[in-house]
């Protein structure tokens, strides 16, 4: 019976077929739904809080939730980019610590000569913190992909060696004041943190634009499809001619880039530099995009994905501080958020796998 | 364990002969917080001064952290122990096992819940600084209105006085209303970010209280951030937090004299040392707090006010 | 001809997937039951469901005439039923004795595992199959895939079965190893014990079975006594068509060299030695030899994914000197791979994007992937091969074998090589698929294409090469034309240990 | 020249050829020393460090640091059942806060019944905080084998999870006084913490009993190999008729068990429960267990290796301490030998592979 139906031509797929339309239209609802399925969650949650808090559905309060998931989304993308290939950045937070202080140090103290010190523009300083993320990105790229060292390990050691190198820098100091001054022409660094533009922070316009070349990345050029290669399928990956450790090397530095700033906006918005700034980010990072349907075998994700689950935690950790939830049961809640989640993304494949076998 | 129980005046009855080592291990939460590396670098100076070398650590608030630093020092055999340490009840135990190893610990900034174990414990006055700080607040508030409260690590016994001590003033207010009170860790940008929830459950805030500079920071950027006018006071008198004073953007904070409190530990370390292990000063010694506003802004500096 | 286990009425479903349609099988006792039929025709399911680890849609088991409740691997190996997967189950980081007694380890005092009992029967199972000099400490995953295969089957040796399913069992075997394996099979068969075989190797399984059932797209269509069948039938009864035209002989004329490999050398557990070979225009070369005779090694090595010590490569008259994948393609060197499922395919990924995968930076514009060429692109190189797909954007892990060995040729293709290199281009596809793409190996010729291909049966690289060569140990051993060529040189010549002067 | 070497047939490479003896005894010795290669690290660190200070190599800061050594090691073997079968936890430090909690709260407030309050005996209570982190241990066993999620999303979740629930035990407090008094019968809390016997710390015993059983489970016993099995290739276990389910479901089990040992080991070190104990140890017991040859991968690896892994980390991190590095740079130092080790753990996978292919 369901035999020829298998062979159908995807053209005919979709007209409705007479023999069982009943049990196929309801899943395939319940398919829309659960494609949906982080933001289904994310709806979930709005409801639920806007109905103990008729403070949480306001304007302003989603825009200022909004800019907390920045960070957090910024960060998730870089990490999605590792994740695609298979790989995994846990030294994320750790970048962000550094390009914090990188940035704070050359705005607080500029930088010193034995000639005399240096203060550079704003944008030199921004400039300069993303491409240090980048960099510490690039030197987990080549541990990764020269010395064969796991990504697990290999960015667990950098987690150690940034947040070290962000605590020397300063030797353990806040850089407290980043306003610089005009004489020195680096005033402005609140801007990206701190400001708004047509009444939305700059930093949630920051995330729109990283999501959106990220999102034209991904899934516009031959970059992001051999990303999918990679984590698809390395050996095939390898025999169609691909680069393979140039891809993988490019996506910590973008993993790091990104970190970077995330961190910088982060500061900005502080407008203090200290060492511990964004410790254990890193976690949140890769939950968000985890939670967002990226696999972490690698080959299977998206970038909206992951968007939606930062939304989710962020719209979570800030509802429950609304609310008045204690700390204590925040922790708990995020962790059973995210376990449901990823459950039912299981049931999400199923349902899937089982559908497009007889719908494609 | 059995050395509980003390006579309290920090002595301990006999102790062995005088060490032989010229080492002070200082140990310190994260000097992320200015108050913490003001803290490390006066105990470490002073007691360079004095002669001795150092070892300066910090146990990033992780107890078990602080008990292994703990373990080195003893098998460094220091000469002393100067500690701001990482809970009030989980650090005894270490503090003890230093004392049986004949080596004294000397703590600052924060107390722990057991006598006899330190020899000193010198700390400010939490209690009368926050007193100071709780009027100022209230006074800036016009003694009404919405307020909030940022409370730091519940482990600390300095978060439970501050916050008793602010209420003990407030409470006497009928129209001063607390909306919300949240911990925030002590850590600015954990402030940041919860004030800026908070404002949002509550608009009509007018005034945020802070159990210490760090927070005070992160709570303004936040009220910076919403275009707010709101009263904000802190708890320190960290440089920042009082050059903000001085631009009139935080209003108020209470002045700890972090680095007189570590020189103070280090100088009784020192005779404690070279008196064969007596000290001539009661073990909780504590130092008032003076209120930092715009009226003295100018001459405070490095934790401490000049002249005074 | 007593009936041991019956399958009756047997159904299967995987989501919309009917692998097996409504099938009664018997097997006899202390017989070889064969079972044969295409890629995909449903054999290896049948075998899951009678060894416990899937189960039926629908239908019965029958042990010895009663029903049985095989729920589990374990409760149809405590019923004396024993399988060797069709893939191979080994663990590839214990030993051979830790490899046989995995599941079921002897004990020492109830609570150890008894290591020394192991290896003595552990021993005893390597001399039955012929590999005595083997130890059983060695790490499997050490072991040439051949010997892997037998680990596997000695497996199964250690246990108590009635009933042994081989699904495949000798598609790493050598012939020589297979020769073992049926002597072993005989014994069985003395022993009483029932035994179960599948294998696409029609002259293989002809001196050793009793029975042969057919399969055929999750039927079972013929079930007959071995002696009362020919090969001719036995095709016939699979592809459901006559099996005169299987492979097709190229016979374009030869042109200019396009492929010259001189002295090329690589070490390694399977080496390549001082290998030269030409291609030529219009010309398809085969490549015999055994298991572990550095075919794949030298066409891996051509194609830059290993690093010679030696000799150089020469395409088009010019020598390629930096080895690389991207520079051997440039250069105009494709590589469709042996294992498709490890090499060739991204599973994640759509039938459109496995088929560009190689070529995806020519479909931009802008900077960006412009849709519509993907589609085109793809969709042209569909039809041309005649690709089965149930549409461009489907996983292509949607499509059997022989299809998605098509997708893998197409992306080579589209690199526009001038010598296409393919690695035993019809292991594990059904007689359909493999003179489907024995065709298009002819007709690629005839464009001008030169061939190098690999092929382990002898029937089938004596049919489509326009020359063979054999390599053993690495090494060219011998070259003969479609003309001269015999099974007999052939073999002869695989199991060299001396370089043969070249016959032709 | 080296070529005809490679191809020697299997059965003559082990009687030593004349031709070229030198090269083969030279890697040999190599091998050797790469086998042992974490015991190697820890042999230079050691020089090192007695060479900088002569407190480092006395008899009482090698049993000093040997004590630090067992709470990780303890949380490390756990984790290295887990990592064996190919899964990772990264719940061990929070399992560890958790138990800490409850044997915490037991010995402090005891248990309140309606009908009054009871106190358990501190053998008793040793064992209740065990089972508590068995259960939670469990609880991930069955996240991951019944509802199919991810390792490392099940535990990133329990992480959070068990992390809150120690917070809300206490309602963010610290359970101050563990001593206990004769009058309920529970004093003695210190024995397995902080006293000794024969010189030796108790804990040090317990990380050697807990070792020793963990080595014979590993490699003496069916359920030992089934392990290593499922790590090394699910697929084939399950069709060996292995329960790998059960399997997996107990070394969560085990992995559990022992967090919440190590816990009850500091706590009782400390005297005091605070819902923070173990804070991100994870990491550092994942680190022990990678730098001891375990591969992430599953079905490579040994408790011997993991506790020698331990012992790097704990080595180095006191050395660092006794040295007097600044904080910053241990953290630097830290991650750089991490890399380091496993850069190194490479070289001999390399020329292992490469010996015993020619030798076996
Ligand atoms: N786990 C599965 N999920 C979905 N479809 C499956 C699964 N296993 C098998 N099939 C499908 O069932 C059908 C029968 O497959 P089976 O493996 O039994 O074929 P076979 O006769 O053994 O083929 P071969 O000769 O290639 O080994 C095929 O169409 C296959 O794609
Ligand atoms: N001992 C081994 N260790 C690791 N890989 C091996 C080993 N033996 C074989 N292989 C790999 O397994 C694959 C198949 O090996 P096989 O024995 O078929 O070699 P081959 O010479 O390519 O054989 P063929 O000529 O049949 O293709 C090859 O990629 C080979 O490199
Ligand atoms: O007293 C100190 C300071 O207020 C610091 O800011 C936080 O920790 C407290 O213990
Ligand atoms: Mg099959
Ligand atoms: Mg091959």
């Amino acid at each position: 019976m369901t035999n020829t139906d298998v062979a159908a031509p995807a053209s005919t797929a979709a007209a409705p077929r007479p023999e069982e339309p009943r049990s196929t239209a309801l899943k395939r609802a319940a398919l829309l739904l659960v494609r949906g399925r982080t933001l289904v969650v994310l709806v979930i949650l709005v409801i639920i809080f806007s109905s103990i808090s008729s403070e949480y559905l306001t304007q302003s309060n989603l825009i200022l939730m909004t800019k907390h998931v920045a960070i957090n989304a910024i960060l998730a993308i870089g990490v999605t980019f590792v994740i695609l290939t298979g790989g995994i950045d846990l030294s994320v937070g750790s970048i962000a610590g550094l390009a914090s202080m990188v940035a704070g140090g050359l705005l607080f103290n500029g930088l010193n000569f034995p000639g005399g010190t240096v203060f550079f523009s704003v944008a030199m300083v921004l400039l300069i913190g993303i491409v240090a993320g980048a960099l510490v990105g690039a030197v987990n790229g080549l541990l990764i992909t020269r010395l064969k060292v796991a990504p697990f390990i290999a960015t667990l050691g950098m987690l150690y060696v940034a947040r070290g190198a962000a605590q020397l820098h300063s030797d353990g100091g806040t850089y407290p004041d980043l306003a610089g001054t005009e004489a020195r022409g680096n005033t402005g660094f609140g801007f990206i943190g701190a400001d708004s533009v047509l009444g939305i922070p700059v930093a949630v316009w920051i995330m729109v634009v990283v999501a959106a070349a990220a999102i034209v990345v991904t899934t516009k050029t031959p970059f992001g499809k051999r990303i999918y290669a990679v984590g698809g399928n390395e050996r095939a990956a390898v025999l169609s001619g691909i680069r393979v450790n140039r891809v993988k090397i490019a996506v910590y530095v973008i993993s790091g880039a990104c970190a970077a700033l995330a961190g910088l906006l982060l500061t900005s918005e502080l407008g203090a530099a200290y060492p511990d700034t964004a410790t254990t980010y890193e976690l949140n990072a890769i939950a968000a995009a985890v939670l967002g349907g990226t696999a972490l075998a690698g080959g299977r994700g998206t970038i909206i994905g992951t968007v939606m689950g930062a939304f989710v935690i962020g719209f979570l950790s800030d509802g429950l501080v609304l609310v008045g939830v204690s700390t204590f049961w925040q922790s708990v809640v995020k962790g059973a958020v995210i376990i449901v989640a990823v459950i039912t993304e299981q049931a999400q494949q199923r349902l899937q796998s089982d559908l497009t076998r007889r719908t494609a | 364990a059995c050395g509980g129980g003390g006579d309290g005046s920090g002595s301990p009855g006999e102790s062995a002969a005088p060490a032989a080592s010229k080492l002070i291990v200082i140990i310190t939460p994260s000097p992320d917080n200015v108050f913490f590396k003001a803290e490390q670098d006066a105990a470490a100076a002073r007691a360079e001064s004095l002669g001795y070398e150092t070892l300066v650590l910090s146990h990033d608030d992780d107890p078990t952290k602080q008990s292994q630093q703990f373990d080195t020092a003893i098998s460094r055999k220091a000469a002393a122990i100067i500690l701001d340490n990482a809970g009030a009840d989980a650090s005894v135990t270490a503090i003890q096992r230093a004392k049986d190893a004949d080596i004294p610990t000397f703590l600052i900034d924060r107390e722990i819940n057991k006598t006899g174990v330190a020899v000193a414990q010198i700390v400010s006055n939490n209690a009368q600084g926050a007193g100071l700080g709780g009027q100022e607040f209230a006074k800036l508030m016009g003694n009404k209105g919405e307020y909030a409260e940022l409370l730091g690590k519940p482990t600390d016994t300095n978060a439970g006085v501050r916050s008793k001590g602010y209420h003990g003033v407030l409470d006497q207010f009928p129209d001063l209303k607390m909306v919300a009170q949240q911990s925030a860790n002590w850590d600015q940008a954990e402030a940041l970010q919860k004030t800026q929830t908070i404002l949002q459950a509550h608009p009509n805030i007018k005034g945020i209280i802070a159990g210490n500079d760090t927070m005070a920071l992160g709570a303004y950027a936040a009220v910076q951030a919403a275009k707010k006018d709101i009263v904000v006071v802190g708890f320190d008198g960290s440089p920042d937090v009082v050059s903000s004073i001085q631009k009139k953007a935080i209003r108020a904070t209470v002045l700890q004299p972090a680095s007189k409190i570590a020189q103070m530990a280090v100088d009784q370390a020192d005779v404690y040392i070279k008196a064969g292990g007596k000290t001539d000063q009661p073990e909780k010694q504590s130092i008032d707090c003076v209120l930092v506003t715009a009226d003295n802004a100018d001459t405070v500096k490095n934790f401490a006010v000049e002249g005074s | 001809m007593a009936e041991i286990l019956e399958a009756r009425n047997i159904s299967k479903n995987y989501g919309g997937v009917r692998a097996l349609k409504d099938v009664t099988f018997t097997a006899y006792r202390g017989q070889v039951n064969v079972l044969v039929g295409e890629n995909g025709a449903g054999k290896s399911t049948l075998m899951k469901i009678l060894s416990g680890s899937e189960q039926p849609t629908s239908g019965e088991i029958l042990l010895d005439g009663e029903p049985a409740q095989l729920d589990s691997p374990r409760a149809a190996q405590a019923r004396g039923i024993g399988i060797i997967h069709q893939e191979l189950s080994l663990f590839p980081n214990l030993s051979i004795a830790e490899n046989l007694f995995a599941g079921r380890e002897l004990r020492r005092g109830g609570l150890f595992v008894d290591a020394g009992g192991q290896r003595r029967r552990a021993r005893e199972v390597l001399k039955r199959l012929g590999q005595e000099r083997l130890d059983p400490d060695t790490l499997v995953g050490d072991l040439p895939i051949g010997q892997q295969q037998l680990i596997e089957i000695g497996r199964v040796l250690l246990e108590d079965v009635r009933v042994l399913i081989m699904d495949e069992p000798t598609s790493a075997l050598s012939n020589h190893e297979v020769d073992v394996l049926f002597e072993v099979m005989g014994d069985l068969r003395r022993d009483d014990v029932t035994v179960i075989y599948i294998s696409h190797k029609l002259d293989e399984f002809r001196r050793i079975g009793d029975w042969v059932t057919v399969f055929r797209d999750g039927r079972l269509v013929a079930h007959e006594s071995m002696s009362k069948t020919d090969t001719g039938w036995i095709v016939g009864q699979m592809v459901g068509r006559d099996p005169d035209s299987l492979y097709v002989r190229n016979s374009s004329p030869v042109g200019d060299v396009l492929l010259e490999v001189r002295g090329l050398t690589v070490p390694g557990t399977v080496k390549v030695d001082d290998v030269s070979l030409r291609v030529r225009a219009g010309e398809v070369v085969g490549i015999y030899g055994l298991m572990g005779a550095g075919r794949t090694e030298l066409m891996e090595t051509l194609m830059g994914m290993r690093r010679p010590i030696a000799g150089n490569v020469v395409v088009k008259g010019a020598t390629e000197p930096k080895g690389t994948v991207q520079a051997r393609m440039a250069a105009g060197l494709a590589l469709v791979p042996e294992d498709r499922q490890r090499d060739g395919l991204v599973q994640t990924m759509s039938v459109r994007d496995n088929i560009l995968l190689a070529t995806i930076a020519r479909m931009t514009r802008g900077g960006l992937l412009a849709g519509e060429a993907e589609q085109r692109t793809a969709k042209d190189k569909v039809g041309e091969l005649a690709i089965k797909i149930p549409g461009l954007g489907a996983l292509v892990t949607s499509l059997s074998g022989g299809n998605q060995q098509k997708v893998v040729l197409a992306r080579a293709l589209l690199t526009e090589p001038v010598v296409l290199l393919l690695d035993e281009p019809t292991r594990g596809i059904d007689v359909g698929a493999k003179s489907q793409i024995a065709g298009l190996m002819a007709e690629l010729a005839a464009q001008g294409f030169g061939v190098l291909f690999i092929s382990s049966e002898l029937a089938e690289v004596m049919a489509m090469a326009d020359r063979v060569l054999v390599m053993a140990r690495g090494r060219i051993t011998a070259e003969f034309t479609a003309e001269n060529v015999t099974e007999e040189a052939l073999v002869t010549a695989s199991a060299a240990d001396s370089v043969l002067e070249a016959t032709t």
